[in-house]
């Protein structure tokens, strides 16, 4: 990797209370080591994806952060609050919520349940009304069990539902995968409006196209690390050289 | 034998009082490689979920082969040689890479009731299991617990397992959701090669996929068909762009 | 005189209503197992001991403290749910998240410990523990003399079941204990306290066993094994009504008193078994339960 | 004296195996009670019979018969067990019978009911000591007759001692023309009672029969005061021990029948002895632990008796000798094994009547020991019939 | 096999030999008890262990073959290999039927219809008149096995139970190692997975149901030829519970491991029963044990204690080796 010193992953300096900041982050699954030693932070308002290869240790950076892995060790600042050593509930009341990769969708609540479900942590989240103005199709399908809906339908429900909460920090995990074009537009459509809101978003996407229409910023983890960081700008200009590369 | 392997009358699935399927015929081509595409919630998987028996249609007929299978269970339907992936990955944890896939060759040469032989008659299938791994690019995982494996590599054993069952007719349901670029590439080559001499019909929505390996493109939303025909008629078809692909998609 | 299969209706009538009184004490303990298995995801064994442990709280503070039958239905529960709390938070905590199987075999090996205790430091034989007197003596229904004390524990059975289902099913909670079994993790992530969660419910679950336990001190001789055979019963109940389902559990347990009495009187043999038959016959026709959701 | 021994006591020791539930429904009636009454008789006795030391070990059968026919080999095989005392639970009893039929060592039954130790199974070394379901049947069965009540209803233990004694007290009552109106059958260890005290209600029987004991005929006993019964039916108990009377209490048990062969309050000889086990055990002796010191007092005079422990020899010294103690009077051991003496009659006192703790039981009648056990020439017992074994 | 667990077997087997002859060191009928289970627990764990079926109804199968072998020994004068053979034979029926209804269902309800079924035959047992109620069917008769091995004789019986359930378990273990047994891993590991591959699960089962049955019907058999008592506790749920035990203390992923477990809590029975009640506590409180801290049971944690040795002894012989080289 010759050019990643010369993009160490501080492109841009946080500030002194930046929503989120980790630093030396390592997670272990059972015996085997998952993460070694992240570091990345994000600032207000930024909307920050996660790129990388499949098994490289994106989902375990995101659940780490919500305290949802078995075992983390190292630094992780939320709001210039220490949570790295919380129980996950607690975590959440700092302000930041998750949509999982599998969705998270209850099978035992119907829509709505799972809708109203996570407690509201502070103030200034949506209202029911305005997450359904933002999600319309999930309007006809709130009385189902949660999982009898389709994937689309369920990763609506999973983003709108954090909304709710007043967390100022989201953490989305490939929200698109799986989705239809016309989907993926819409969700497009909904994460843009909600860093126009003033979220601050930080975001796995295997989806380099997708991802470079929305994000501000991007890091690289390669085999539980950070392996490069850019911003938009680079990736817009340098596409087809990144993009091969993540997948290579 | 018939031109159409797999012929659907009137198919019908209801939950309750929501429609999941609605009276859908559909006659999929001996030999070709067949999309069902749609929006979330069209229906794509339950009609895969019906087709493979998993679940029990309200009405409607389904014919293999020129046999109607409406009534069979769903390990006949697998045995008569329909056989599905999972959208949500499916793989026995526990048992390695290699052995996931033996198991379906065991269950292809049918001595599986035989509990007085010893395992190691089995052994016989480990250099074709170990070539149908290869063939996914995960020959190096052969030994790693398949609860292991990331997410993709998951996959890419899954439709590893249904190839070694050598089918008929193959239903993938998404099986490059969730993968990265070079392996989306590597798959859809597997498929294409995988579809000689057999049917495939898979669900997906990368439709860089569909446009460059698939024959016939059949569009469902909410439970009906919307249109059908080779992707660059589908594409244009105005109903589709408006439901499914989003106005001004290239 | 009326008489059905040789019974004449009237007596047929009383053994209706004791079938009912027997059906309260289902109907409540089933509540509690039906709570703690739709929600901790144990299949709480220890429930028939816990039970067991309700009624002879109630004894051992009579004995003891002079604390009397009003002051035991409080207090009772209290103690063993706090016992269950404790059992929760040493035990039950570490194997979340495995197969229920072994929540299932946890408890059994406590029903071992708890009832064996019992029993070495109690004896085997029965205590009796007497009827309030405010409670003591019959009311003349017409078709027969029911003791008040039992029309007592129908009334307070049906009072528990209500505040309980209210309070599952009508309230934000339920919603909360639902998605806290399913997603322990999530559940957690988003800001809902988990562990305690789990840890009340269990407590609960278990206190209501006790105060069926309470309830049932007065007509049943307290013994160490009063609740042994009694909690595969109530699991045939819980089963039959549809596992996880909080208010069928309850509506089943009452059923069931009733087709139980009634075996009583046409075939007493019989009356061991019978619940055991229906919950076979159910699950091969409704696999969910009476009232159990279709699962899948 | 150690000398005096050698040859004549196998293997220098007289060991004696107490094989009872310790753990289980009889635990409270014979336990930890009848092993302390057989070690207290061992005591009385001198600690050695014949210069050799007397043993008393014990064992949990865990009212299992197999378990309880495994153990008593054991002992009988290697642990050179000369004698098995008390066997609560008929099941275990037979099964031990049999054993020690095979083996040609004793045993004594206390705690069992069923008649077929001196039957079916009978042996030159089995003697039944205490009481047997005849005795049962036929003291509290003959005494209601007796006493005008004819019309019966049964509520009876689902369990073969069960159904076996109702169908004692049936012939019973049907041979002194009276008429058994139904019966209902509980399940063992059963919760509730109240259905059947209905049905009895509604049988309109003069006397409501329990042929259960333990538990279930308490938890009967309290349903019958709660619903009423007694002021028009009256209860008669099959088996019902001292400690149930105890479990129940005067006020619900008050007025009720039932046999027993001794009480601890009966005269001063029984109650210098219960005063002694009192003070070891914390409750009072019944029957069936009294029976267990007098029995085997009697086996350790028997071995005197015989100046060996000489299976054979003790068995018919046990034959010949008389008991008499504070356990019977004028007792003998019948040759099918029987140890006849008299069955009383026993009422519940009421609280007034009462005394204090543990004084239950006024004496209704005596019922001689011809009279309380099956008749010798009914007997199946090939000892008696003169059949090949 | 490896050489080292070879000879252990052979070890043990010759020591197993030797009981017989020192009646005081292990009282032989109590090493047949242990068989016995062992042979049970291993045909339970086909179940529980290796297609990931827990039956709370085992008992049925143990308790049904020991009332109709003595059935045929004591009631129709039969010789002993009717009696195996119909005790094996109406063990497996009824698991084929346990099996047929029970496997409708999976997890917690499948184990409550067993429960509820072996209740039913718990009752069918309780009233049959031939069985005695709860004084049990007693006094049957062993009798001479093939005409000419006779029973009656100790050391006979010893060496004919040692043998057959040698023989019951090592078909339990072929089973285990079948092709068979490699689809009921698959089932116990992803039902609709195996499905989708074209197995029809439930009659492999319902297959397994039999299997299992049958093979605790021999255990069950055996039993009434040692004991000639056929008794209530042996159809009676408390029973199904030990047997679990058992399997779970000894452990559940092994093929032998139950055997330790059947060892343990009948010598735990039979050698501290002058505890009493708290014979009871401590079983529970084994049982508590074993799901808190060692759920792979006595024999998977000894086999994972070994693996870790292993690794780090072999990975100490590669430092070693190019140390040497060096
Ligand atoms: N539950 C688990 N148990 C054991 N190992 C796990 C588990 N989850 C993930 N891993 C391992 O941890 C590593 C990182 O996985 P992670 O899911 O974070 O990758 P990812 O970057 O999100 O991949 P993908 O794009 O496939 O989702 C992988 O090697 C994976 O195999
Ligand atoms: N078991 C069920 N019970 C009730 N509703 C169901 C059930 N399964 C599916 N549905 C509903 O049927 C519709 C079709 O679902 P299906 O999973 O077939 O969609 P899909 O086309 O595969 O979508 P996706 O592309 O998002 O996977 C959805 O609205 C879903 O909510
Ligand atoms: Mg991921
Ligand atoms: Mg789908």
């Amino acid at each position: 990797m010759p050019d990643a010193s010369a993009r160490a992953p501080s492109a841009r300096a946080p500030s002194a209370r930046a929503p989120l900041e980790i630093a030396g982050l390592e997670a272990w699954y059972g015996p085997s080591q998952a993460l070694y030693g992240v570091a990345l932070s994000v600032g207000a308002g930024e909307l920050v994806t996660l790129l990388g290869r499949n098994g490289a240790g994106k989902t375990t950076t995101l659940n780490a952060i919500v305290g949802m892995v078995p075992r983390r060790k190292g630094s992780i600042r939320i709001e210039g609050i220490e949570t790295g050593a919380m129980p996950s509930h607690k975590i959440a009341r700092t302000g930041v919520a998750i949509c999982p990769e599998d969705r998270g969708i209850y099978a035992t609540l119907t829509a709505e349940e799972n809708l109203v479900l996570p407690p509201v942590v502070a103030e200034g989240g949506l209202s029911v009304d305005e997450i359904l103005v933002l999600f319309p199709g999930l309007k006809d399908r709130l009385k189902s069990p949660g999982t009898k809906l389709s994937g689309g339908e369920q990763q609506m429900l999973a983003i709108g539902r954090i909304l709710r909460t007043g967390a100022r920090l989201l953490l989305l995990d490939e929200p698109t995968e799986g989705l239809a074009p016309v989907v993926v537009k819409q969700i497009g459509a909904a994460i843009a409006d909600l860093k126009r809101r003033g979220y601050t978003i930080l975001m796995v996407e295997q989806n380099v196209r997708f991802a470079s229409t929305i994000a501000d910023r991007h890091y690289v983890v390669d085999r539980g690390r950070i392996a490069e960081t850019f911003d938009n700008a680079t990736l817009l200009a340098d596409f087809d050289r990144i993009s091969g590369r993540l997948s290579a | 034998m018939t031109a159409n392997v797999l012929e659907i009358e009137g198919l019908t699935k209801r939950f309750g009082d929501f429609v999941a399927v609605g009276g859908v015929d559909l006659a999929i081509r001996r030999g070709s490689i067949h999309a069902l595409i749609g929006p979330n919630g069209a229906g794509k998987t339950t009609c895969f979920n019906l087709l493979t028996k998993f679940l029990t249609p309200t009405s409607g007929t389904i014919r293999f082969d020129g046999r109607d299978i409406t009534r069979s269970g769903p390990a006949s339907i697998a045995r008569m040689g329909l056989v599905r992936s999972f959208q949500i990955s499916a793989v026995f944890n526990a048992m390695t890479a290699l052995e996931n896939v033996m198991l379906a060759l065991q269950r292809k040469r049918g001595e599986s009731y035989d509990f007085w032989t010893r395992r190691s008659v089995l052994a016989r299938n480990r250099g074709e299991a170990a070539e149908h791994l290869d063939s996914v690019g995960i020959a190096h995982l052969a030994d790693l617990p398949a609860g292991a494996l990331s997410y993709g590599h998951r996959r890419a054993l899954e439709i590893a397992t249904t190839l070694a069952l050598d089918p008929a007719v193959i239903l993938l349901d998404e099986p490059t959701a969730g993968m990265g670029a070079e392996d989306v590439g590597r798959i859809t080559r597997l498929i294409h090669d995988a579809a000689r001499g057999r049917t495939v019909v898979m669900v997906e929505h990368n439709l860089g996929i569909v446009s460059e390996i698939c024959d016939d493109v059949t569009v469902l939303s909410r439970g009906q068909i919307l249109a059908r025909g080779d992707y660059a008629s589908v594409a244009v078809d105005e109903r589709v762009v408006e439901a499914y692909l989003g106005g001004g998609h290239a | 005189m009326i008489e059905i299969f040789g019974v004449p209706l009237v007596a047929l009538t009383g053994q209706i209503m004791l079938g009912i009184v027997n059906g309260a004490f289902y109907a409540v303990l089933s509540l509690g197992l039906a709570i703690i298995f739709g929600i901790v995801k144990v299949v709480n064994f220890a429930h028939g001991a816990f039970f067991m442990m309700g009624a002879f709280i109630a004894f051992l503070l009579l004995e003891n403290l002079g604390i009397g039958y009003w002051g035991a239905i409080f207090l009772a529960p209290l103690i063993v749910g706090a016992f269950g709390i404790v059992i929760e938070r040493l035990f039950l905590r570490r194997i979340y998240g495995l197969d229920p199987i072994y929540g299932l075999l946890l408890t059994f090996g406590m029903v071992l410990v708890i009832e064996g205790g019992f029993r070495v430091a109690y004896g085997s034989s029965g205590q009796i523990y007497t009827t309030p007197g405010a409670l003591r003596g019959a009311a003349d229904l017409g078709f027969m003399f029911m003791p008040i004390y039992r029309l007592f524990v129908i009334a307070a059975a049906v009072a528990i079941c209500v505040l309980v289902w209210f309070a599952i099913e009508r309230t934000s909670m339920g919603a909360k204990l639902r998605a806290a079994t399913e997603r322990p993790q999530l559940t957690q992530a988003f800001g809902i306290d988990v562990p305690l969660l789990m840890t009340l419910t269990y407590g609960g679950g278990v206190a209501l066993a006790a105060l069926a336990g309470v309830l049932a001190a007065p007509i049943q001789s307290v013994s160490p094994s009063m609740g042994s055979e009694l909690v595969i019963i109530v699991f045939a109940i819980v089963v039959i009504g549809g596992l996880g389902s909080v208010s069928g559990a309850a509506i089943t347990g009452l059923l069931l008193g009733v087709v139980e009495g009634l075996t009583k009187v046409f075939y007493s043999e019989a009356s061991t078994i019978i619940v055991f038959l229906i919950m076979a016959l159910v699950l091969l026709v409704r696999p969910a339960g009476l009232f159990g959701r279709e699962e899948g | 004296q150690a000398q005096d021994a050698q040859g004549r006591i196998s293997g220098d020791v007289v060991r004696i195996g107490v094989l009872t539930d310790m753990s289980g429904i009889y635990s409270d009636l014979a336990g930890e009670g009848a092993v302390e009454a057989v070690r207290m008789a061992a005591e009385d006795f001198g600690g050695t019979v014949l210069g050799a030391p007397i043993e008393v070990i014990f064992a949990d059968h865990l009212n299992q018969a197999d378990t309880a026919a495994a153990k008593a080999r054991e002992w009988f095989d290697v642990e050179g067990v000369d004698m098995i005392n008390d066997l609560s639970n008929s099941g275990a009893a037979l099964a031990v019978a049999a054993v020690a039929k095979d083996a040609r060592r004793h045993i004594i039954v206390n705690g069992a009911s069923n008649i077929g130790i001196t039957n079916d199974v009978c042996s030159p070394y089995a003697i039944h000591y205490a009481y047997d379901a005849y005795s049962l049947a036929h003291g509290t069965g003959e005494a209601v007759v007796e006493d005008g009540g004819l019309t019966w209803f049964f509520l009876t233990v689902d369990f073969a001692f069960g159904i076996g004694l109702e169908e004692q007290v049936t012939q019973v009552v049907e041979n002194a023309g009276g008429e058994v109106l139904g019966s209902a059958r509980h399940p063992l260890s059963a919760s509730d009672f109240s259905s059947y005290m209905l049905q009895a209600q509604a049988s309109g029987a003069e006397i409501i029969g329990i042929a259960s004991t333990g538990g279930d005929a308490v938890n009967a006993i309290n349903a019958a005061a709660e619903f009423g019964l007694t002021e028009n039916q009256t209860l008669a108990a099959l088996l019902l021990w001292l400690n149930d009377v105890h479990s129940i209490g005067l006020d619900a048990a008050q007025g009720l029948l039932l046999t027993n062969a001794w009480y601890w309050n009966m005269d001063e000889e029984a109650r210098a002895f219960a005063e002694r086990y009192y003070e070891r055990v914390g409750s009072m002796p019944n029957m069936s632990q009294a029976a267990n010191y007098s029995s085997t007092m009697h086996y350790l005079r028997a071995i005197e008796q015989a100046g060996t422990d000489d299976p054979d020899a003790v068995s018919e010294a046990m034959r010949s000798m008389p008991i008499n103690d504070f356990f019977a009077e004028n007792g003998y051991v019948r040759e099918d094994g029987r140890m006849m003496h008299d069955m009383y009659l026993w009422r519940v006192k009421s609280p007034e009547e009462s005394e204090g703790a543990w004084d239950y039981l006024e004496p209704v009648s005596t019922i001689a020991a011809e009279d309380a056990f099956r008749p010798l020439d009914q007997s199946t017992c090939y000892l008696v019939t003169g059949a090949a074994d | 096999m490896g050489m080292r667990s070879l000879l252990l077997a052979l070890g043990a087997l010759a020591l197993l030999a030797l009981v017989p002859f020192f009646p005081q060191v292990v009282y032989p009928v109590f090493a047949m008890r242990v068989m016995c289970l062992a042979l049970f627990a291993c045909a339970f764990n086909i179940l529980l262990g290796h297609t990931g079926i827990l039956s709370f109804g085992h008992a049925a199968f143990f308790g049904s073959a020991a009332y109709f072998c003595g059935y045929m020994l004591k009631e129709l004068g039969l010789s002993p290999e009717i009696g195996i053979v119909t005790g094996v034979a109406a063990a497996s029926l009824l698991g084929a039927i346990f099996g047929a209804l029970a496997t409708r269902r999976s997890g917690i309800y499948l184990a409550m219809i067993t429960l509820a079924l072996s209740q039913l035959v718990y009752f069918l047992f309780l009233r049959l008149p031939w069985t005695h109620a709860e004084d049990g069917m007693q006094q049957i008769p062993r009798g001479v096995l093939l005409g000419i091995l006779d029973l009656d004789d100790d050391v006979t019986l010893y060496f004919v139970v040692l043998v057959l359930t040698l023989a019951g378990l090592a078909l339990v273990h072929r089973i285990v190692n079948s092709p068979f047994g490699e689809v009921l891993r698959a089932i116990r590991e992803h039902e609709p997975r195996a499905i989708s591959l074209g197995y029809p699960v439930a009659r492999y089962k319902i297959l397994a149901f039999t299997l299992s049955a049958g093979l605790s019907g021999l255990a069950g058999s055996l039993k009434v030829i040692v004991y000639q008592v056929a008794s209530l506790r042996d159809v009676h749920w408390s029973m199904s519970g030990d047997v679990i035990l058992m399997t779970l203390l000894g452990g559940m992923n092994s093929v032998f491991g139950p055997v330790i477990g059947a060892a343990l809590i009948s010598s735990l029975y039979h050698y501290f029963d002058a505890l009493g009640g708290w014979v009871t506590i401590m079983v529970g409180a084994i049982f508590i044990a074993c799901v808190l801290t060692f759920r792979r049971g006595i024999v998977g944690e000894l086999e994972a204690a070994l693996a870790t040795r292993r690794s780090t002894t072999s990975a100490n012989d590669e430092k070693d080796g190019t140390n040497a080289t060096n």
